[in-house]
Parts: C-alpha cells; sequence; structure tokens
C-alpha cells in the first residue's frame, strides 16, 4: 500500500492506559479527574483516576499556565533590588477538549503578542498540550464559535475517537517526540482510518442539530449597535456579579496586583491574583469614581470584550463556546439566550444560516 | 467600716468579669462575682428562626467552646423532632469534640493559667524564657484546630456541623492522618499532665459538696441523663427541675443552683466522678501523679484538665479506628419538622451545658433556654472565693487578689 | 495563522517588562494642598542618558511596600537626566508616596501609552487646554513644544482649576504668561481673594476661554486633559468653534495596573487605555461609549 | 515599639481565639511590637497610648461604650475585628424587629440589671474606625497582612468581592444550583470559602459584598423553596444593621 500519513497515528482505545503511564513517566501529568459530580484537571499520581468522557470541568486549563494567584516579584526595601524565583516545570496537559484549546491560544496572543510576558512564556514552553474529542452538551455552543475542531498549531497532539481507535493528529515536534517515544503504542494510518475520522467531525456537527446556537455572524457590529438595547438591562438585573463567569472562561486573563510586605518591612511581594470585570472595585480609581457604575455596564462590559475587544486587539473572538459561564452561573444567565435576545427578530432567519456559514469556517 | 476589694477586669479568662470582696469591720460581708459582658438575648434571637439555623446562631455564644454549644443544639433540635443519627456521625460528632477539647484545654492550661504558676503575666512574655513549653502548648492547640477545621469546616465557628449530622464527611487519609498525629501527641500530652501536677498549688479545699457531670464514661461521650456526686439522677428533660436559674442584678449571667446550693461541674467534677472510667493508659499515669483524685481542690482543676487531654487523646485514637470500620452512611439525614420541645445536654470544656427549643410545626422556633457552665460555677465560684478569704485571712490584698484570680482561672469561666 | 503561533511560542524569553528600574528622588516640590512634584534620577546612569517618552505618556511607579501607580510624566523629554511626576494624595498609594523624601529610592517602569501625537502636530497650531490636575501631562506638553518652538505655529494654554491655591506651577505659568511665543489664558471657578484676581483672566469654565482663542480651527491641534465630566463640555465647545474632531486630543484616566495589556482593568470599551491611549481624538468617544 | 492592644468588648473572643491561633505570627511580632494590652492573654495590661488597637466585639452596655471612646483616644489606629464589631454581630439581627425592653424582657423577665444596656451596635455607631476586618471568626491571613502592613505604614487593600470568587477558583460544585441555600454571591469574600467546599451554604459571616443583588439572591431562594421570610432572616444573620429594612425591589443604586 502507498497510503502514508506521517502527521497522524492510531492509538488502539486498549492502548490508551499505557500512553497515560507512558506519559507520566515523561514529565507531570496533568487530567481531567472526576471529583464529586464534577470533572477538574488535576495532577494524577494514579492514572486509573484519569476521567475520558468527561463534558466539561468547572475551570479550564488555564489555570496550569497562569495560577490564579501568583507572585510575579520579590524585592528587598533598602536596595529595592527585584527577583523572582520563578521557575516553569515541564508538564503535560492530556484531555484537553478544542475549545480550551482555543482558549489557549487566545491567550497565547494576549500574553505573547505585544510585550510578551516572559512568565507566561517560559510556562507555555515546557507544556505539552494534548487534545481529545469530544461531543456537546445543552450549554456547549463552540460550533457558533468556530471552535468545535482543534485548528491552529498550539498544541502538540489530538485524539479523535473513532470508535475503537483514537486518531492520534500531531500538532508539533514536541508530539511527534512523544509518539516516537512510546512507538510500540500506536500503529499507521489506514485509508478506513481516515474515513472514520472525517466521520468524526461529522457527527460531532450532527450533534449540535437539535440545539440552539447564537448567529455569530457580525457579532462585534451587532453589540455596538445594540449598545443601548434594554436586552443588556434585562439581563443584567438577574446578574450577581460574582465573577464566576469570568472566573472559568477559559480566555479571561484579567488580575490585579498587590504589594504584599513583611512583618520586618524588609522584604514585599507583588502578589498578582485573577479578578473579574464584574466586581465594581474593577474599575474604580483612586479618588473614587467607578468607570462602570452600574451592574448593566459591567454585565455588558463582558460580552463587549469577548465579542468587540478581542476581534478589535488579538482579531479572534474571546469566546470559545465551551459554556461554562452559563453552566457555573448560579443565577442561571446564559450566554447563548443573550446574543439570541440580542440579535432579536432576525434571529430566526440568521439562525438557519447558521449552520452552513460555520460549518464553512470549521472544516 | 467597710473595705473592699476590687478586681475590676479579670485578665486571661474568656469574656469579661469582676469580683468585689466586701469586708466589714473585718468580717467577710459579700462576695461579688460580675460578669459584665453584654447580653446577647440568644434565647431571644433564635425564636422564629428556622431550626436549621439555631446551632449557627448559638454557636456564637463562645469561641472556645462554640463546638458544646452547636452539638447541645443540635440534640436538642434532633430530640424535638425525633432524629436518630448513624452511627458515623455519632463518631464524627465525637471526634469532633476530642478536637474541641484539644483546643479549649491547651488554650486554658498554656497560655491562661500557666503564666500564674510561672510567675509571669502571660503566655507572650513566657515564650521568652520558655519557648519550648509554649510551643508545646502551640502543638496541642494546633491539633485540636486541625482536627476542628476537618470536620467542622473551620477552627472557630466551623458551620459544617449541623442538625443531623455534616454536611460532608472527610476522606479516609485525612482520618488517618489525624490517628496518626493523635497517636503522636501522646507523648506530649503525657509531659503536659506531668508539668500541671508538679505545679505548686494553694491549699485549698473547697466547701461545694455536689458535683454534676452528663452520665458517660468520658466527655467524648453523648447521654441523655446527668448524676450528681450524691447519687441523684435526672433525665435531660428534668434538668431546668434540678438546675434553677435566677437573675441577679450585678451580672449578667444568671446563678444556677442544684437543691438550693452551689454545685461544681467541669473538669475537676468529671475526673472525680468518673476516675474509674477513665482509658487504662490514662489511670495508669494518675496512679503516678502527686495529685490525688477525687480532690477537693478547686486549684486542681487544672490537673483535672491535663487527665482530660491525654483521655480525649486516647479516646480519639479508638474513634478513629472504629470510623475508619465504619458502616459508610449519608453525612446528614433529612429532618422532618413537627411541633414540640427538645432537650440537649453536653458537657463542654468548662462543665455541663444545657439547651432547650420548643418549635412550631414548621420548624420555626417559638421558645429556648440555654444554661451555660459559666452561669452554673458563678454560685460554686462565689461560694470558694468566700472559702479561699476565709482560708487566707492572713495575706496581705495583693496577695488575695492573686488567689482569687488564679482560683477563678482554674475554672475557665 | 498556523505560522504567527509558532513564531509566538518560538520567541526568545523577552526583557522582562514587568521589571521596573531604580530611580531616586532627587526633589520634593509642594505645589498645592496635597499635590507634590517629583523629581527623579534613574539610578542606572547609562538608562538615564537614553530613556526617553513622548508627552502624555505615563510611567508605573512602584512606591515601596504600597505597589505600583501609573503616573503621566510632567516633565519635557527635551530635558535630559531626570523626570517628574506630580501626584496629588488622593489612595493608599499615593499617600505613602507623599510620605517620601529626596535620597529615597523607588522604582520605575515605562514609559506606556501612546502620548499625544506630536509628529502629526508639527507644522500646525497647537492648542492645549488644561484643567486641575490635567495641567501635569500637558506641562510636558508645553515644554517640548517650547524647546522645539520653531516647529511649530502659534500655541495657546488654557488652564482652569479651583482657586490660585490650587494652581501647580505657580512661578513657572507666571513666566510663561510673559513669553511672547505662547499666548496663555488663566480661569478659575472662584475669585475671591487678591491672588485669584491677579492670577485669573477670567472666572468661570475653560469653555468660556475657548472662543477667546484666536487661531484658525483647520490649522490647529488640540490636546485636552483635565476631569472627565469637563470633557464633554469642552468637546461640545471645540466643535462649536469648529475645531475638527479628529484633531483633538484627549487624556484619559483610568486604572491601569500594569500599563502592558496584561490585566485588564483600564478597558474603555474594547480598547486598552494604557496601549491604545491614555491620549484618544474625540472621534473616539463616538465609537467608545464608556469613554467619558 | 509599636504598641498594640487587643481589646474585647461583647462577644465570643472567638476572633482573639483566633488571633492566638496565629502561631507564626506573634512569634515573629514577639520583639517587633509590644503588646501592651491584650486581658485575654496576659494580666499586665497597660491602657494609656497604642498604636494599633484591635477592638473585637459589639457595643452593647455602657461599659463598652466608655471602654471604646477611651481605646479610640488614645490609639492612633483602631481595627474593628469580627463581624460584631464590623456590624453589630449575630446579637444584633433582630434590633429592628423589636424594641430594646421587649428583649430584656424575654431574657431576663422582670428583673433589673446594674448595667446599662443597649441594642449591640458596631463600633462605627460609636467611634471612627480605620479599618474593619470582618468575619466570624476573622481570617487569620487577613489578620496577619493587616497588621503586617500597618506595621510598614500601608493601609491594606480589601476589594470587597463576593465569595463565589475563591469558592469558584477552588473548583467548588455551585451550592445554589445544588438547591443548597448560599449567601456567596451576596457577602464579601476574603475566607478562602471554607464553608462551601465543606458543602454548606455560605452564610453571610463577613457581611455585604460591594453592592449586592439581593432581589436576585431572594428570587433564586425562593425557586429553591426557601419562604420570603425565612430567606430575609436567613440574610439578616450576621448582616446586622447593613441590612435592615430589607425587602422586595431593595437594591443599591448605583450597583443597580
Amino acid at each position: 500500500m502507498d497510503f502514508h500519513i506521517e502527521r497522524a497515528k492510531i492509538l488502539p482505545k486498549s492502548n490508551l492506559w499505557g500512553f497515560l503511564e507512558g506519559l507520566k513517566g515523561v514529565a507531570p501529568l496533568i487530567a481531567p479527574v472526576e471529583r464529586g459530580n464534577k470533572t477538574v484537571f488535576s495532577e494524577v499520581n494514579d492514572i486509573s483516576d484519569v476521567t475520558i468522557n468527561y463534558t466539561r470541568t468547572v475551570l479550564p486549563p488555564k489555570k496550569f499556565l497562569v495560577p490564579y494567584r501568583r507572585v510575579r516579584f520579590t524585592y528587598s526595601t533598602g536596595e529595592l533590588s527585584f527577583s523572582s524565583n520563578f521557575k516553569a516545570r515541564d508538564q503535560i496537559i492530556f484531555g484537553i477538549h478544542s475549545c480550551d484549546l482555543h482558549g489557549i491560544s487566545i491567550l497565547d496572543s494576549v500574553y505573547l503578542k505585544e510585550s510578551p510576558d516572559p512568565r507566561y512564556l517560559e510556562v507555555r514552553k515546557k507544556t505539552v498540550l494534548i487534545g481529545i474529542s469530544c461531543m456537546p452538551d445543552d450549554y456547549c455552543f463552540c460550533l457558533s464559535t468556530g471552535t468545535a475542531f482543534p485548528d491552529g498549531a498550539n498544541w502538540d497532539l489530538f485524539l479523535t475517537d473513532i470508535g475503537a481507535d483514537y486518531f492520534v493528529s500531531i500538532g508539533s515536534p514536541k508530539g511527534d517526540e512523544l509518539i516516537i517515544e512510546l512507538k510500540e503504542l500506536f500503529r499507521d494510518i489506514e485509508r478506513e482510518d481516515l474515513e472514520l475520522y472525517k466521520r468524526s467531525t461529522r457527527k460531532k456537527k450532527e450533534a449540535f442539530r437539535d440545539k440552539k446556537l447564537p448567529d455569530l455572524e457580525r457579532i462585534s457590529q451587532l453589540i455596538e449597535l445594540e449598545y443601548e438595547s434594554p436586552v443588556w438591562d434585562e439581563e443584567a438585573k438577574r446578574c450577581l456579579s460574582c465573577g464566576t463567569c469570568t472566573n472559568v472562561c477559559p480566555t479571561c486573563f484579567c488580575y490585579t496586583s498587590v504589594d504584599v510586605p513583611d512583618f520586618e518591612g524588609k522584604t514585599v511581594k507583588r502578589v498578582e491574583f485573577t479578578t473579574s470585570c464584574q466586581y465594581p472595585y474593577y474599575s474604580l480609581v483612586a479618588g473614587g469614581h467607578y468607570f462602570k457604575p452600574t451592574r448593566t455596564a459591567r454585565f455588558r462590559h463582558r460580552y463587549y470584550h469577548k465579542l468587540v475587544g478581542y476581534p478589535y486587539q488579538i482579531e479572534k473572538l474571546g469566546c470559545v463556546g465551551c459554556g461554562r459561564c452559563s453552566a457555573e452561573c448560579p443565577a442561571k444567565i446564559s450566554m447563548v439566550e443573550t446574543l439570541i435576545k440580542l440579535r432579536g427578530a432576525d434571529e430566526k432567519e440568521s439562525g438557519k444560516a447558521t449552520e452552513q456559514t460555520s460549518a464553512g469556517r470549521s472544516l | 467600716m467597710k473595705r473592699e476589694l476590687n478586681v475590676n477586669h479579670l485578665s486571661r479568662v474568656e469574656g469579661h468579669g469582676a469580683v468585689d470582696i466586701v469586708f466589714e469591720n473585718e468580717r467577710l460581708k459579700e462576695i461579688r462575682l460580675r460578669f459584665t459582658e453584654g447580653p446577647r438575648f440568644f434565647e431571644f434571637i433564635t425564636r422564629e428562626r428556622l431550626y436549621s439555623e439555631i446551632p449557627k446562631i448559638v454557636s456564637r455564644i463562645c469561641g472556645i467552646c462554640y463546638v458544646s454549644h452547636r452539638l447541645a443544639s443540635a440534640f436538642a433540635v434532633e430530640d424535638a423532632f425525633g432524629v436518630k443519627v448513624p452511627r458515623e456521625v455519632e463518631l464524627l460528632r465525637r471526634l469532633l469534640v476530642v478536637g474541641e477539647y484539644l483546643e479549649s484545654h491547651a488554650l486554658h492550661l498554656y497560655f491562661l493559667a500557666l503564666p500564674d504558676y510561672m510567675g509571669y503575666p502571660g503566655a507572650i512574655q513566657m515564650a521568652k524564657d520558655y519557648p519550648n513549653v509554649v510551643k508545646r502548648g502551640f502543638r496541642i492547640k494546633e491539633l485540636g484546630n486541625k482536627i476542628m477545621k476537618l470536620l467542622g469546616g473551620k477552627t472557630v465557628h466551623g458551620e459544617n456541623i449541623l442538625v443531623g449530622g455534616f454536611a460532608s464527611f472527610p476522606t479516609e487519609e485525612a482520618l488517618e492522618s489525624v490517628g496518626n498525629e493523635l497517636r503522636s501527641i501522646i507523648p506530649e500530652l503525657e509531659a503536659t499532665l506531668s508539668l500541671f501536677d508538679s505545679l505548686d498549688y494553694p491549699e485549698f479545699t473547697s466547701e461545694v459538696s455536689v458535683a454534676v457531670s452528663v452520665d458517660s464514661k468520658d466527655v467524648t461521650e453523648f447521654s441523655d441523663t446527668v448524676s450528681t456526686s450524691d447519687g441523684v439522677r435526672f433525665t435531660r428533660k428534668e434538668y431546668e427541675l434540678f438546675i434553677r436559674e435566677e437573675t441577679v442584678p450585678y451580672t449578667t449571667a444568671k446563678v444556677s443552683r442544684f437543691e438550693e446550693e452551689p454545685f461544681l461541674i467541669g473538669p475537676l467534677s468529671r475526673v472525680n466522678l468518673h476516675l474509674e472510667e477513665l482509658h487504662p493508659a490514662v489511670k495508669k499515669e494518675i496512679s503516678l501523679l502527686k495529685t490525688d483524685f477525687p480532690s477537693k481542690n478547686s486549684f486542681h482543676s487544672n490537673v483535672a484538665r491535663a487527665v482530660e487531654l491525654l483521655n480525649v487523646a486516647y479516646r480519639g485514637v479508638e474513634i478513629v479506628e472504629e470510623l475508619l470500620n465504619c458502616e459508610r452512611t449519608p453525612s446528614k439525614i433529612s429532618v422532618e419538622p413537627r411541633a414540640g420541645t427538645g432537650y440537649g445536654i453536653k458537657e463542654a470544656p468548662r462543665g455541663t451545658l444545657y439547651h432547650r427549643y420548643s418549635f412550631s410545626d414548621d420548624g420555626h422556633c417559638t421558645g429556648a433556654n440555654i444554661i451555660t457552665p459559666t452561669a452554673q460555677l458563678q454560685a460554686a465560684i462565689e461560694s470558694d472565693l468566700r472559702n479561699l478569704t476565709e482560708t487566707y485571712s492572713s495575706v496581705s490584698d495583693r496577695e488575695l487578689r492573686k488567689l482569687a484570680e488564679m482560683l477563678i482561672r482554674a475554672y475557665d469561666p | 495563522m498556523k505560522k504567527s503561533l509558532e513564531k509566538l511560542l518560538n520567541k526568545p524569553l523577552p526583557v522582562d517588562p514587568f521589571k521596573p528600574q531604580r530611580a531616586v528622588i532627587t526633589d520634593v516640590e509642594e505645589l498645592a494642598p496635597d499635590h507634590k512634584k517629583f523629581t527623579f534620577a534613574f539610578l542606572d546612569e547609562s538608562l538615564a542618558k537614553v530613556w526617553d517618552y513622548i508627552p502624555g505618556q505615563f510611567v508605573m511607579l512602584t512606591v515601596p511596600k504600597a505597589g505600583e501607580i501609573p503616573i503621566s510624566i510632567c516633565s519635557s523629554p527635551t530635558r535630559k537626566g531626570f523626570f517628574e511626576l506630580t501626584v496629588r494624595k488622593v489612595g493608599r498609594k499615593t499617600k505613602v508616596l507623599h510620605r517620601l523624601k529626596p535620597g529615597d529610592v523607588v522604582a520605575v517602569r515605562g514609559p506606556y501609552g501612546n502620548g499625544f501625537p506630536v509628529g502629526i502636530m508639527e507644522g500646525h497650531n497647537v492648542l492645549i487646554i488644561a484643567g486641575g490636575l490635567g495641567m501635569a501631562p500637558l506641562r510636558s506638553l508645553v515644554w517640548y513644544i517650547l524647546d522645539r518652538r520653531s516647529r511649530f505655529k502659534e500655541v495657546y494654554l488654557l488652564y482652569g482649576t479651583r482657586n490660585y491655591e490650587f494652581v501647580l506651577y505657580k512661578e513657572e505659568l507666571r513666566r510663561l504668561k510673559e513669553r511672547e511665543d505662547i499666548k496663555c489664558l488663566f480661569c478659575l471657578d472662584r475669585v475671591e481673594t487678591p491672588e485669584d484676581r491677579e492670577w485669573a483672566d477670567i472666572e468661570g469654565l475653560l469653555t468660556e476661554l475657548i472662543p477667546q482663542v484666536k487661531l484658525e480651527p483647520s490649522e490647529t491641534y488640540v490636546a485636552v486633559c483635565g476631569p472627565p465630566v469637563a470633557y464633554k463640555f469642552i468637546g461640545k465647545e471645540l466643535l462649536k468653534n469648529g475645531y475638527p474632531e479628529s484633531q483633538i486630543f484627549v487624556s484619559l484616566e483610568r486604572k491601569m495596573e500594569c500599563g502592558i495589556g496584561k490585566c485588564g482593568h483600564c478597558q474603555i470599551g474594547y480598547k486598552f487605555a494604557c496601549v491604545d491611549g491614555p491620549i484618544f481624538p474625540l472621534w473616539d468617544t463616538k465609537n467608545l461609549p464608556e469613554m467619558l | 515599639m509599636v504598641r498594640v492592644g487587643i481589646m474585647g468588648l461583647t462577644g465570643c473572643s472567638g476572633c482573639q481565639c483566633e488571633i492566638l491561633n496565629c502561631e507564626d505570627a506573634i512569634g515573629k511580632l514577639i520583639g517587633k511590637v509590644e503588646f501592651a494590652y491584650f486581658p485575654l492573654a496576659q494580666d499586665v495590661n497597660d491602657f494609656s497610648e497604642f498604636d494599633i488597637l484591635f477592638v473585637e466585639g459589639s457595643v452593647s452596655t455602657n461599659l463598652d461604650r466608655e471602654k471604646l471612646v477611651k481605646g479610640r483616644e488614645r490609639t492612633k489606629i483602631l481595627v474593628a475585628v469580627g463581624t460584631c464589631a464590623c456590624y453589630g454581630g449575630v446579637q444584633s439581627q433582630r434590633n429592628d424587629e423589636i424594641s430594646l425592653d421587649e428583649m430584656l424582657k424575654a431574657v431576663y423577665g422582670e428583673n433589673k440589671l446594674d448595667l446599662e444596656v443597649f441594642k449591640p451596635m458596631p463600633l462605627s455607631d460609636v467611634v471612627d474606625v480605620d479599618y474593619e476586618l470582618p468575619g466570624c471568626p476573622l481570617d487569620k491571613r487577613q489578620f496577619v497582612y493587616t497588621v503586617a502592613s500597618l506595621l510598614n505604614g500601608v493601609e491594606p487593600f480589601f476589594p470587597k468581592i463576593p465569595v463565589c470568587h475563591e469558592c469558584k477558583l477552588s473548583e467548588t460544585d455551585c451550592l445554589l444550583l445544588k438547591g443548597i441555600p448560599c449567601q456567596g454571591p451576596v457577602s464579601f469574600s476574603g475566607c478562602g470559602a471554607p464553608c462551601t467546599s465543606a458543602g454548606v451554604g455560605c452564610q453571610g459571616c463577613r457581611g455585604n459584598c460591594d453592592f449586592p443583588n439581593f432581589d436576585e439572591i431572594l428570587s433564586i431562594y425562593r425557586d429553591i423553596g426557601l419562604s420570603f421570610d425565612d430567606s430575609v432572616k436567613f440574610l439578616k444573620v450576621f448582616r446586622g444593621k447593613t441590612i435592615s429594612g430589607l425587602k422586595v425591589g431593595f437594591s443599591d443604586e448605583k450597583g443597580a
């Protein structure tokens, strides 16, 4: 047979545990594990804890790239010499869904495009990302955001479930090296595998057929033009400003930094902690002026930043359709519903088109 | 001629207390132990609240023995609604008590009482010369805190202690680690016991003749009945019939009496009453002490406290072992409110604690009564103070004042 | 896309943009109640020689123990070897800064932000409108222009504040008023004391001074800095007098925490005040609804 | 030496105990500060002058008030520790429902006390308070951070963000979504969300976050089966006077 693809391999499902064991031998392994009724990304010691068929984790894998609380520097008060004892470690994050891979690629742009953050870059260089295919639940809308499939090259390996096997796409030299290291677990691709792989794409898209999806075409302009829409007030009335939506978001990156001196007054830590645009203090300047004084302003700001701000700054939507913000919202506010309401009467019409346009984008 | 000896602010006690010793013509006329703590109306603020809110609210009566208040109120609510908790819940509650005693007794012994006998104003100052002794106190306290945090959710006012059980149980690994730490703290507790046994306590014989305690072999066990040293037994329902409370104008705590007499509760009372039921290893330790139990010297409360510390640690190890082999149950059983009154009693570190609540059929509290150890001890302490003043009639005012403070502290009111 | 991402990750570790440079306070001057001007010099002399900035840019100043604050530079880049910051005591960090004395060491990152488009302004008239503490960043622009006077046409400075007590850079501005190459018009909200009377051209608001400016609007660039509430009225008045909105630049205050578009606090609509601003053309206020 | 005082008014002493639990911090402080006044821990106490005075408990009697006023006069910085000192504590939850006389009668009957008694109130009703560290009990880390900051002449920084922040970042299931009453979205964080991670709803012991949305939280409680009255009582336990007069339609102008 002359059929030969170097950019992908087949991992029989029975070899998955061996593969995970192998990964763990290379570097600390982070993977989804069950905790209570939820799934979370966590470092695993025992690979039997790893859960493969999960829908979404509470927090995105972002927490292993940008910790929620981190010390940027320590400085001495006398000499004022700044030092960081931060050292990135090698790590492998396994089991990332496509939306979260896209989320990481957005973070890459934010942190690395201009004034790159050396700390993020160091972590990112030492991190191997291994994705896995998934099926949507009621909160997912990645088909609308164009993030249902792993495009781009910010990942190293991606496992697509094709029935008895995983179709393993190789995204980077680092990914390739891992495959070579564990080559006895893999086999070459055959024509049928490729057919199954293509079918899996269709299968995921079909799973969205009966779901409510927002139409995101021209969304930036829509949001700008609907700035005064009463929909914002209606939705914001229910908003608790609790910050859950931004804390679980794979692309949110805002933080506040505070200098914390020690008792002796000799050294000071500059601590950065994740924050949320939904908190009033976020826009409070010294002197007591709130730039986003109302709940509506804060609520709208999140949509504005995700759907207008990101496209302006990094030429991508800031939403990857993972559904976390809706799934975790204590007030059950849904991003999809809000966007559908904003589009109003036109939605029915353009909703039909969604399927075609998104499909065009994703394949 | 009238002469008054006052201690206006009792230090190293929880809360606010003051003592007046009044002499007239060189004869002792009156002793007043005043608790000047502002009233907090707990019997009132619990009213109209849902039964599930009660333990949380009354927990705030005391920051040191919050576990006792939460459990006593949970017992009362469970009594009113006819709830029986599974063995696992009961064992975890008992383990919680182990934590509470470790924290409370270590705090009292090392930080409130010990400086008196070592000649320091407080443990912070004592730490400079005796860092290891203070460290040991911290270590015991820390383990107590750890247990309370693990089971209760927080070190102080943990919200995980609910009517019907707990919102969540600890993991087996966490329990195992508690068991190991309890085992490894035992030498420290033995050292504590011999330290407190070796201190010079003032010669003193209390005239309070009746000792009262909940009927259980030790503080980590719960019971529905109370017994006294003169052989009377009564149930928790009858508590208010036997222990009578009255209000006196000079103190915000109410004063309690048993058969019109002051009575003793707390560690010394418990050790005296249940000497034979202590853990065998503790009994062996006691036989080596210079302090003789049962003791009538109220200052020996401190030794009794050290005895209890060691005892709860041994019990804790047993409880953890049983827990690890226990059948898994849901952490909280469902509670169906109904109209009625419930009673709860529990041995708090300072003494017997009593809670009573009445509920409407939808589970709202319609009435409450709480009798705290401090209130019940007031009469006994006053009696002891009178006795002390007479015993030490020849010492200077300064010394008498100091002795009075030490005596009151021994009760840890 | 694939290529650009690879490029991002293959970058060598950059110079840490979060790491500040040490600078010593060489002078502290009390300008008005709660307003002080600090003069700094970098401890690293080679840095001091090359460190450059544009009027309207800001630095992130580390006040030891208290934290970082964004402050506009009020000195002109035409004068080398030092830089100045005027700070009002208003929050927990500026309180600590106000306690510092000459000889104390702080740390500085920057300059950040876009600054005024001085290159584009060259060859045109410049109208500078300052309200209150807004005089600080504009002082930088004033001296930049005066030090390169020949590159600009007519220059006006309008400055308004509460009363004489709150006038910043009193002596300096007095001397400016005597110069021929810049026209200064001052107003005060309240004229009560003799000093007020001596200082103010009018009692009233900056908007009342605008009609007095004798410049060809289409040939003029306008730089405005002051309290946000004033922008609406000043903008309206400028447009009424024929100044094109693409030639009016306003400086906006936001809660910058990182200075380099990473922390998010300074977002205005879809823009970041720290990288896209803090100087924005008035035209942007139409598109950034929360700007003013 | 910096002179520190730790004083308790009407409360449970839980916050002072929690301060005594800060073993590391106390160890480091010895030698840096002088505990001039700390009656819970020492019997030699000097109330003459302080740099920093920490006050626990609510003002409930004339003795509390006198002590507090004197303390305020004698200290440079006054820090209210714990929910009682910040908002009035659990004892003030029914202040707006009933008169003091009725309260006294319910507990003490017809008997009179020697003390002058008021409805329990927060320190700020009586004197100026520089900083508030709420919590029942206060949070140890916040106490340590506050002391460290004040010793360095810097004001501590506590943004009033909701408990959900810390809860969600520790990947705890949202209890409201599970039908368990929780005050996380309207309560001031800083505690590390220990209650929600144990599966108990937040009880709001640290008081309000900035601009709490009570309307929405009440409607969520209604959806999970709590009556309006019980919901309001639930919210009132720790909020003292900061919530008195809560009714539907209550919302802050600015945060609305």
